[in-house]
């Protein structure tokens, strides 16, 4: 296919032709072609269209500020709406369509938007569309939202991965233009740690869209060679298609590297983008200027672009955008589209310059004072009209306009820790400010500094300072040549007219917008951003804000500085979400955590659940079993009638050493510990200091010195940390040392009236009754192997812990199985567990519950006010012992035949369901085979005077409602006589 | 009678340790290292004793390899003892003695699950993994950082060997992290 | 942001946990008040009030995923900068804790 | 001058030329009854209802800056009554029911949209949880729904059901909540307030309190001294900084919340969705763009900006609930200063000073609260007493241990 605007020049290698679609049409470009200068190539300049009057687009830049030339980029899953064609890379197979329109990008009905425009000015949608009130959910604001958005997501999951990483230099450079390079050089020779980021894909800046040289060769010849020079250096590492997107603080950068969107799909196992953390010592701003245009009528049409892209796609790209063009200027670097696109061969039909005097460019039809006024062409430029300085127009007929108002540094990541942009009157534009990041310097364009010379000079000295700054030396390198042209602009915003001149192109926001929001009092910008909506749009304004401030700032006749800009925030370019959530995803979420049966319960075909990190079994089912009732229903009648096995691993470990442990314990336990016996165990009840309760546990005493605490497993890491800093921050001089064998050990709970029978086989001491009685613990040997035992119970029947070194955890599963064989014994999950608990009335996560206190739990006399542990003295204000407080309570059916569900609320009977009769709720439910019936723990209002009490466990979720008996809390054998046996 | 012997796995769960190599690097599963804390008590000295049998006590930050024991700093006070698995699988009983009631110890072997990843490169891989500069921190060096959300440590036994001890319950997520990076690294 | 580690030198925030202002080191002993009241009083100002200033802030933050140690550290709310960086151990016992 | 279609489609054929100032730019006078201190949302729904319902009069309310600059101008823009506790229900179902008249009742298009929010349960103690809570909602009169898998999947097809490491396994739903076009708030309540004689003084800086006797008589400004007989203070993100000014600690630290917003999209998500098993909550905007935040950044600040491992960890949650998002662009974000109190609930209290009224510590809740916190707070310095919905707004509550602590975290407020 024929690439009729293809010219000669530019850095394509034009020995690669790739082919590529745009709306199902297809086309030919070239390696190193973006999407944008390909189809501009082909002659394409209709690409997208606008958000809100459906304008027909073309592209404005040919840099990832481009308002208009938005597309959606690849299909399927991997359908990515909103990309800039002028920085997506072709390659061969690229699929594009475009958005925001129906049926099709030439004729799209939603352009009637465009007739009705006048009422759709800023801010109409605040005074209107009110009545009737029903309406605005269901029909306005439908309508709005279908006609909203750009492109679409595919709704399927991203395929693509991505990932993570952290990087760590001396210097960080942002940015490969002439600045950037010649800091990266001096720091790279200097042997600093260096790293220079640059969104594109091709180093070197403008250094590639300009003709003129730098030393004895050509710009884009010498950020070669440097680049090459650069490469060679082991201490530097370039990389490009990476966006530094935000300063964080202390030196830290976030940058994306875009791995793979240059490729058909990642090659396997590699990332599509990288997101990656950068900690440098100092960083360098050289991310360039971004030009603005002029506002003048009919300024948006596809063909009017600004000049310094025009410049770049025949200079870089190789492209005359269009076979007759013009350029409008009020600065002399608009001049040098005119001359440099001439110097092609391109037909520069004439320079629109507002400014009067000054020499004019030869060969060219330099027209000074004068203004462009309008525009003409449905889905492109055809014609623009002139206003000559003595007042006369013309139209001229043109289908390419470069418009030149002037550059703005990229300050964007200086002003990241919202330090305020100063003005600089010699180039009419805001420069980084004073207050930037700490260790952040700007060098270049991005500093002001437009000359090439300039740029050089700046970023090696710039170099040199932030290498002094860490004690390191370094030398200016001997600089090229280069031009060193100074700024000459006179500034000029918009042309005054009656019709719509654009200011945020993508938004539509037009002069007249800001005009009204002048009106109507919204004056400060951040008034006028959100009530026109100026710069927010995807490219946030890059090339509007100034120019929508610039007019704000006539209309109230402040200066642009006294204006002021909005908020500078990260990211510099939007990043696509995959790159920020990195590898976390899918089941790499969170890690996961495995109990050392875990091997075992899989092959019995246990159901696990997630708790916290941590997988469990849940349940085992056995064949013929259908629902998980019937398994639960086993295991607990099982293991109540013989035994019971249960992985507890997960319960936290925390090993307490030292000669001052026993003091320690009593500051952080509400009861008491250093009056415990060695060898034996205590229940322990653990508060925060505002009383309530934050733990609860058992905690052995191994040895004089030596005990060991087991938390609950959520809060395994939230108890240590507390620990720590009572024994740093509060006992400082406390002979206390902790450390976290939750790992370590494989832990069983070996529960029945079978219990000791079935361990006696594998503990090679007596645990008797006599020997090893209620409450002991101690180290034993399991055929052999270093254990522990503790005789304590959960369920309320006789039973035991056990624990072995984490590697015999699979074969000690598989022994006590064995062992229990000939008991009928069982392995029981978390379900039986919570059974067996709520069975005898213990406390657990529903119960403890973060407001609950040692009152609630009906442990209030564990609280000992003889000592100042940790929450007491709180644990005793007013509103916490309060008389008819919740207390926890026994809850059955009346009907045993009915359910319970938790979350229910305790109403009396005949009481209407308002909250001003709510008793409490129902904090756990299980059916207990037990009881024959559903069974439920409670906190209920004055609960202790209520039992034997007869109250409706109301749920108006399901609109379902059960009577309910008040009993103890201990449903099986409340003398604990078994556990005892 | 059944055989009620006990038979240890692996972190992994297997029988023996898993080897992979990715491009120029080598993940192992390593077993053959027995762990235990040591922590020194308020107001006691222990370097005397620790030098006599010949365990070292790195400074901050650092590992050090004696000859039958090694040891990296965990804490203030306090330190990881490494010591052969085959000679010392109850390190603390080999410890205790040493101390007495002058220090604390604990055993740590199956707290964790190791991996050492040795070959060239190695930066390149952790760089993806950590925010520890392997690079600056070099041979030597020893810190718990996170790594694939959890405190690993990470132990520089020289430029081409680095030990990454896991929590051993997640002994998988954390070798597959380490596998996950190489692909995407090399 | 970087908390420079008096031990183990700069160091990632993200592997630490944040508490809040340093005062809560000095907690008082609940059994040194003449009455209840007066204990709950002091409790309460010592746990629930806090200066929260716009400016220097010392304040605790735990090495979770590091080597345990508490830290006060000196920060400055407003820019985030910080100034100085200390063992909590060290700082309970200039403040007169022990045991 | 009345808002109105008729009006809208006049103007567009005449040119616009007949729309005046929202509101007015108003010079400080010598002294008024009433100042308000901060013209953020709460500030200016406090002038318009103490005008408006309480029928008083000789009100100011004086900003350090623009209007609405504050939280009401940075947020997720989510309205919704669903909580748990006898403290808070009743005053977030008054908030929301003042919501789904206030376009009306202030004639300004807010675009209050009652799209549903679902909070989503993975684990049996969340569905619990969340029953319990949905009952409680009922039992005030607010409107909740328990929906299973299906009906969630019914709802979101895209949301990660088959891969997700911590399963959805139903959710909590008030079809009621939803979103509004925030700085539209801000903007109505101020032309309210205006047009009933408010004056509305920005670029005035409070910089201290002047008191008599145990009593304020006025404040002192950027722009000089301004009496007043009452003064209520609702100037969230700077609560401890300007109640300093009248010796004054609170239990609440300063933390930053960073929150999100993606490239415009066509509609995806319907309503709001909050992630259990994440931090991570999400809604669409009209405009297209997807809206979402997760957790504050956990360390107090002033800053009004965050830090990557936060912006990391939201993301982590998004790509872990809907995977389709990896492809969406984050376009901007943003922080704002949250007053995080000891207990995660508010403060709509007297002060031991005369005269002296506090209205703060609104964590990341304060959007939602607009109209009930401008109302009652109107209602406290009217009538000296606590509106019926805001009677456990005091500060004295830690004292007496009378917390309101939905989340059950204790005196750790960047927990709540």
């Amino acid at each position: 296919m024929s690439q009729k605007n293809r010219i000669e020049g530019g850095q394509i290698d034009r020995s690669r032709s790739l082919s590529f679609r745009f709306d199902g049409k297809s086309y030919q470009g070239f390696a190193g072609d973006t999407l944008a200068s390909a189809l501009l190539a082909n002659g394409v300049r209709l690409m997208g269209r606008s958000f809100k009057y459906h304008r027909p687009r073309g592209p404005l830049s040919a840099g990832s500020e481009e308002p208009n030339a938005i597309v959606q980029l690849r299909s399927g899953a991997r359908q990515e709406p909103n990309t800039r064609a002028t920085v997506a890379e072709l390659f061969d197979g690229l699929e594009a369509t475009s958005q925001n329109r129906f049926p099709s990008l030439s004729f799209d009905v939603m352009g009637v938007n465009d007739l009705l425009s006048p009422f759709f000015a800023a801010g109409f949608y605040y005074k209107t569309f009110m009545w009737p009130a029903k309406f605005w959910e269901s029909v306005y604001e439908p309508i709005i939202r279908r006609a909203a958005g750009l492109g679409a997501l595919s709704k399927q999951d991203d395929p693509d991965q991505y990932d993570k990483g952290f990087l760590h230099c001396d210097l960080l450079v942002i940015g490969a233009g002439p600045a950037g390079l010649a800091a990266a050089l001096t720091a790279g020779r200097a042997g600093a740690r260096v790293i220079v980021t640059d969104e594109d894909f091709r180093l070197g800046g403008r250094l590639n869209a300009e003709t003129h040289a730098v030393g004895d060769q050509s710009g884009a010849d010498w950020a070669a060679a440097v680049v090459a020079e650069l490469s060679a250096l082991p201490n530097v590492r370039l990389m490009p298609r990476t966006t530094t997107i935000g300063a964080m603080d202390h030196g830290i950068y976030a940058a994306v590297e875009r791995v793979s969107d240059h490729l058909p799909v990642p090659a396997p196992g590699k990332p599509r983008q990288i997101l990656w953390r950068i900690y440098s010592g100092r960083a360098i701003l050289a991310g360039g200027a971004t030009e603005r245009p002029i506002a003048f009528e009919n300024n948006d049409r596809p063909g009017i672009m600004l000049a310094g892209a025009l410049r770049a796609y025949a200079n870089r790209w190789g492209v005359a955008v269009g076979e007759r063009v013009a350029v409008f200027t009020n600065n002399d670097d608009g001049l040098r589209t005119a001359t440099d696109l001439a110097a092609k061969g391109v037909d520069v039909a004439a320079v629109i310059d507002t400014r009067t005097g000054g020499p004019l460019l030869p060969g060219i039809r330099h027209l000074q004072g004068a203004e462009v006024i309008g525009s003409s062409g449905r889905l492109g430029l055809s014609a623009i009209t002139i206003r000559h300085a003595n007042g006369k127009t013309e139209t001229l007929p043109v289908t390419a306009l470069g418009v030149s108002g002037g550059w703005n540094p990229n300050l964007n990541i200086a002003s990241h820790h919202r330090g305020r942009p100063v003005w600089e009157e010699s180039i009419a534009a805001f420069v980084p400010p004073k207050d930037g990041p700490a260790g952040l310097s700007a060098a270049g364009a991005a500093a002001g500094l437009f000359s090439t010379h300039a740029a050089l000079r700046s970023g090696a000295e710039a170099a040199v300072a932030a290498l002094e700054d860490l004690g390191l030396k370094a030398a200016l390198p001997d600089l090229p040549r280069a031009e060193d042209a100074p700024v000459a602009i006179t500034p000029k915003w918009y042309v005054a007219g009656k019709g719509r001149a654009w200011v945020d192109q993508q938004n539509d926001v037009t002069v007249k917008d800001v005009k009204l929001a002048h009106q109507e009092n919204f004056v400060s910008v951040e008034h006028l951003k959100r009530y026109t909506t100026l710069g927010m749009a995807t490219d946030q304004g890059k090339t509007g804000n100034i120019l929508g401030l610039a007019v704000m700032a006539e209309l109230t006749g402040r200066s642009i500085p006294e204006t002021g800009t909005t908020i500078y925030r990260p990211p510099y370019t939007p990043v696509a979400m995959g790159a920020l959530g990195g590898r976390s995803r899918g089941h790499e979420f969170k890690p996961t955590r495995l109990t050392p049966s875990h091997k075992w319960a899989t092959e019995q075909g246990a159901v696990f659940v997630e708790v916290g990190m941590w997988l469990r079994a849940q349940w085992f089912p056995k064949t013929g079993e259908t629902t998980w009732r019937q398994s639960v229903d086993r295991e607990v009648l099982a293991t109540r009638a013989s035994v019971g096995i249960c992985d507890v691993t997960t319960l936290g470990k925390i090993d307490i050493q030292g000669t001052d442990a026993g003091a320690f314990l009593d500051k952080v336990y509400a009861n008491t510990f250093s009056t415990l016996p060695v060898g034996k165990v205590r229940y322990g009840l653990m508060l925060r200091e505002d009383g309530i309760v934050m733990d609860d546990g058992t905690t052995a005493r191994m040895g004089e010195n030596e005990w060991v605490m087991t938390t609950t497993t959520a809060n395994a890491v939230p108890v240590f940390r507390h620990l720590e800093f009572v024994r740093q921050c509060l006992c400082p001089d406390m002979d206390v040392q902790l450390i976290s064998t939750t790992e370590a050990w494989a832990q069983y709970s070996v529960a029945g009236p079978n219990a000791r029978k079935l361990l006696q086989k594998l503990v090679d001491q007596d645990i008797s009754d006599a020997a090893f009685p209620y409450m002991a613990c101690g180290a034993i040997t399991v055929k052999g192997i270093r254990g522990r035992l503790f005789r304590i119970s959960f369920s309320g029947e006789l039973a035991y812990e056990i624990a072995v070194p984490t590697r015999y955890g699979d074969a000690m599963i598989r022994a006590l199985m064995e062992a229990g064989a000939e008991f009928d014994s069982v392995a029981y999950g978390t379900e039986s567990l919570g059974v067996m608990r709520v069975e005898k009335g213990h406390v657990a996560g529903n119960e403890l519950n973060g407001t609950s206190t040692a009152l609630n739990m009906g442990l209030g006399k564990m609280v000992s006010k003889k000592k100042d542990a940790i929450g007491m003295v709180l644990s005793q204000r007013e509103g916490l012992v309060a008389e008819g407080g919740y207390r926890i309570v026994g809850v059955k059916p009346v009907d045993p035949a009915k359910p319970l569900t938790a979350g229910s609320h305790f109403l009396e009977t005949g009481a209407a369901a308002v909250a001003a009769n709510d008793l409490g709720w129902l904090t756990s439910v299980v059916y207990s085979p037990h009881v024959g019936s559903s069974i439920a723990l409670g906190y209920l209002k004055n609960g202790e005077a209520r039992k034997g009490q007869r109250l409706r466990a109301v749920n108006l979720l399901a609109k379902t409602e059960v009577e309910v008996e008040i009993v103890s809390a201990h449903f099986v054998d409340p003398e604990g006589v078994r556990l005892r046996g | 009678m059944a055989d009620l012997s006990l038979k240890p796995i692996t972190p992994l769960g297997n029988d023996a340790p898993v080897r992979v190599t990715i491009g120029p690097v080598t993940i192992a599963e390593v077993v053959d290292s027995a762990f235990a804390s040591l922590t020194r008590r308020m107001g006691q000295d222990i370097a005397a004793v620790a030098k006599g049998a010949g365990i070292p006590l790195p400074a901050a930050g650092k590992v050090e390899q004696g000859a039958t024991y090694g040891a990296f700093w965990l804490g203030p006070d306090s330190w990881m003892v490494e010591a052969p698995f085959a000679s010392h699988e109850d390190i603390v009983a080999h410890l205790k003695p040493v101390f007495g009631e002058t220090a604390s110890v604990t055993e740590q072997t199956d707290a964790w699950a190791r991996f050492d990843v040795t070959g060239e490169r190695l930066p390149a891989l952790f760089e993806r993994l950590c925010n520890y500069d392997i690079a600056r921190h070099g041979a030597g060096s020893a810190s718990r950082t996170m790594l694939e959300h959890l405190g690993c440590y990470v132990v520089i036994r020289s430029a081409t060997h680095i030990s990454v001890l896991g929590p051993r319950s997640s002994a998988q997520s954390l070798f597959h992290a380490l596998e996950t990076a190489a692909h995407s690294a090399f | 942001m970087i908390i420079n580690h008096p031990l183990l030198g700069p160091r990632d925030a993200q592997e630490f946990t944040y508490l809040g202002d340093a005062a809560l080191i000095d907690r008082p002993d609940g059994l040194s008040y003449p009455t209840p009241d007066a204990a709950m009083d002091a409790m309460h100002d010592y746990l629930y009030q806090r200066s929260n200033p716009a400016g220097e802030h010392r304040e605790l933050w735990y090495h979770e995923q590091g080597d345990r140690s508490w830290l006060v550290v000196t920060r400055n709310t407003v820019t985030h900068e910080i100034t100085r960086v200390e063992l909590a151990r060290d700082v309970a016992r200039m403040r007169g804790r022990s045991k | 001058m009345r808002y109105s279609g008729f009006r809208v489609i006049r103007e567009a054929l005449t040119g616009h030329k007949g729309w005046g100032p929202a509101w007015r730019d108003a010079t400080p006078q010598a002294s008024y009854d009433y100042i308000i201190v901060g013209g953020g949302g709460h500030g200016l729904a406090t002038a318009y209802y103490l005008a408006k319902e309480f029928k008083q009069a000789r009100i100011a309310v004086v900003e350090k800056g623009w209007i609405g600059g504050g939280n009401v101008g940075r947020n997720t823009t989510i309205i919704r009554s669903n909580y748990l506790l006898d403290g808070n229900e009743p005053f977030y179902e008054f908030s929301l029911k003042l919501w789904e008249g206030l376009e009306q009742d202030f004639n300004y298009n807010a675009m209050v949209s009652q799209r549903g929010i679902i909070n989503l349960f993975h684990t049996d103690a969340q569905r619990d949880a969340y029953t319990r809570r949905g009952n409680a909602m009922i039992l005030h009169g607010a409107d909740a729904e328990l929906l299973n898998r299906d009906q969630v999947r019914a709802m979101y097809p895209f949301l990660n059901f088959d891969n997700a490491r911590f399963p959805i396994k139903g959710a909590l739903m008030q079809r009621r909540g939803g979103t509004v076009r925030h700085d539209a708030v801000a903007w109505g309540y101020a032309r309210g307030a205006s047009d009933r004689g408010v004056d509305i003084i920005q670029n005035c800086e409070v910089t201290g309190f002047r008191r008599e006797g145990g009593r304020v008589t006025g404040i002192e400004t950027s722009r000089g001294f301004i009496g007043a007989k009452k003064i209520g203070v609702a100037v969230a993100g700077s609560s401890s900084k300007v109640m300093a000014a009248a010796d004054m600690r609170l239990p609440m630290e300063s933390h930053v919340l960073q929150a999100f917003v993606s490239e415009g999209l066509k509609p995806v998500i319907d309503g709001v969705m909050t992630y259990g098993a994440g931090h991570f909550y999400v809604s669409q905007s009209d405009k297209g763009g997807l809206v979402f935040g997760g957790d504050i950044d956990g360390y107090n600040s002033y800053a009004q900006r965050g830090n990557m491992p936060v912006v990391e960890d939201v993301a982590e949650g998004g790509m872990s609930l809907m995977p389709m998002i990896g492809r969406a662009r984050l376009l901007r974000s943003w922080g704002g200063i949250m007053d995080m109190s000891m207990d995660g609930s508010p403060i709509i209290d007297k002060t031991d000073i005369d005269g002296l009224y506090f209205n703060g510590g609104w964590c990341y809740g304060g959007f939602k609260a607009t109209p009930a916190s401008g109302w009652c707070f109107a209602h406290l310095l009217a009538t000296g007493n606590p509106h019926p919905t805001a009677t456990a707004y005091r500060f004295d509550r830690f004292r007496k241990g009378l917390m309101i602590d939905e989340k059950g975290q204790g005196a750790q407020p960047n927990l709540h």
